[in-house]
């Protein structure tokens, strides 16, 4: 127990990038051949400093608790003995997986060591910043045709007049609109007789404040209006007053 | 201490990694010599660096130094920059050059009239292009500013004069529109 | 057709303006020499740049050219005071640098099954230090991305290509890797 804790504080309590680094450390530590780890030492090792990290109230990633797992799944495999095996199949070293990525892993940490030590040389160096340098416009020879200019300066002022016509024929139709309709002004006197009201010309229709073309229907609607037998209309002095009365009985 | 050559390459590398001017007290400070002998220093590099066969020179600029290329090499240097190809003309484009090239001297305000819509980028496009130029500007309100064709417009379509514009008719318009739907 | 002095004197003047490394072919289509012309003008300029007294000298970077200081004038040119101290990396990103480099491109799931451990923040130090970046993504189910070294890894760690890594032995390694499943 207390030879556990005692191994445990011997080693440094660093902050091991993962559990292989700590496993490399314990390698290193021991002085111990990679490729002949000797799996029940370097398992209770390892174990103790999972100990110790626990005591000390550190968290553990779950990473080491599977190496640690790992480890005493390959402890097990070795303490019992080795199987009956056919000829075919050879007795595999059940390290042999765990050793196999320790090395791979060893490669890259010494590399990694001889980027550190690339990286303190070159430090050393320095560079000017880039000028601006602006860009470098090739204009491309245009591919065009006097045909080309003359059809399309066609079609830009026929689009033109189109658009230009197009608005005089709104226009048109507005005004068409305006126009004053015989038949809308006969509706109109018909309405009002059909009220039973008699009424002057000149209070419906008066060129002080309706168009003389207006005016001009509106008489023509009276006429209709009479013709059609709907009222009586009467002038009893030339030039004078017209009155349109209501023909009830019809 | 440094031999005047070690100097000279320190004072160099010293240059190089500024960009901006080093002033003098630095430099001297640096190379740990007095200002006097340092600007001696400096006065014969810059001679050196003008006569030999070598890219850069040193500029002495506010009682600084500053290494930059020497002028007769830019259209070397140019060629670092990024290769961007003009784009040939939008149709945008070439129906604002129709209309400038059919009715020119011409303002802004005639061209959108007829087209119905902005120009501007069009415009622009065209006078980047050297098609068309400015000439001058309209007696109307505002003064507004006249386009009109350019040599180089002759040139690329082949003309030896404005007068050599295809020929439009009157009624060629006129039978286009009838052609059209209108609404 | 330039003597050989003046083409050295261009280059100069190119390289001092980019900056950042000239690649071979633009720098041959600059000085008008083919390929291997400018190849044996470059290395032959490099070793001179090296043994004279002088203060920068040409790297080679990536299949392109770069000048930078000699590291023996580093004290001096600190006292310029302009030169940024960049923090160092941690451990576990020099790892992560070390398995990109010599796997590239890779999946950030080789790197973890060959590290034991998740590597997602010393991935990002990396990128963000422009030291590896994204370099598309794996045919593998769930397309994931890979990672490659950046221009600035061969600069900062004084490569000059890839292929200049030291060599290291992996053949036995990677075939009982290629067998492990990659969960």
């Amino acid at each position: 127990m207390s030879s556990a804790l005692t191994n445990a504080y011997t080693i440094k309590l660093d902050n091991f990038e993962g559990p292989f680094d700590l496993l490399f450390y314990l390698v290193e530590k021991n002085k111990i051949d990679i490729y002949d780890i000797p799996i029940a030492e370097i398992t209770d090792q390892y174990m103790d400093y999972l100990d110790a990290m626990q005591k000390l109230d550190l968290e553990i990633a779950s990473e080491f608790l599977v190496m640690a797992a790992t480890l005493l799944h390959i402890k097990s495999r070795m303490l019992l003995p080795a199987k009956e095996t056919t000829d075919e199949e050879e007795e595999i070293d059940p390290r042999e997986e765990l050793i196999l990525r320790l090395v791979e892993y060893k490669k890259y940490k010494d590399f990694s060591e001889y980027l550190k030590e690339q990286e303190k040389d070159w430090v050393l160096v320095h560079y000017k910043l880039p000028e601006i340098i602006p860009d470098l416009v090739i204009a491309e020879e245009l591919d065009v045709s006097a045909e080309v200019l003359r059809s399309c300066y066609i079609r830009v002022m026929s689009q033109y007049k189109g658009r230009m016509n197009d608005v005089s024929k709104k226009m048109k139709r507005i005004l068409d609109r305006e126009k004053v309709s015989l038949k809308a002004k006969i509706r109109e006197i018909l309405d009002i007789v059909g009220r039973g009201i008699k009424i002057c010309f000149s209070k419906l229709y008066n060129t002080a404040y309706k168009s003389r073309l207006e005016v001009a229907t509106g008489f023509l609607a009276v006429l209709e209006v009479a013709k059609l037998g709907r009222a009586r209309v009467e002038q009893p002095k030339a030039f004078g007053e017209i009155y349109i009365t209501p023909r009830k009985d019809r | 201490m440094e031999s005047i050559k070690e100097i000279e390459a320190i004072i160099e590398a010293v240059l190089f990694t500024a960009g901006d001017p080093v002033p003098l007290e630095k430099l001297s400070d640096i190379i740990g010599h007095d200002k006097k002998t340092t600007k001696n220093i400096m006065t014969d590099l810059i001679f050196r660096y003008k006569n030999a066969s070598r890219g850069i020179m040193i500029r002495e600029i506010n009682k600084g130094y500053q290494f930059c290329t020497k002028p007769e090499y830019n259209d070397y240097i140019a060629k670092l920059g990024q290769v961007r190809k003009k784009q040939g003309l939008t149709s945008a484009a070439y129906e604002v050059l129709a209309i400038v090239a059919y009715n020119q001297p011409v303002t802004k305000a005639y061209i959108e009239k007829i087209r119905g819509v902005n120009s501007d980028s069009a415009l622009s496009t065209l006078i980047d292009r050297n098609l068309i130029k400015e000439a001058g500007r309209d007696d109307g309100p505002g003064r507004p500013k006249l386009y009109e064709t350019t040599e180089e417009f002759l040139r690329v379509f082949g003309f030896a004069s404005i007068q050599d514009l295809p020929v439009i008719q009157l009624n060629e318009i006129q039978e286009v529109m009838e052609n059209m739907p209108l609404d």
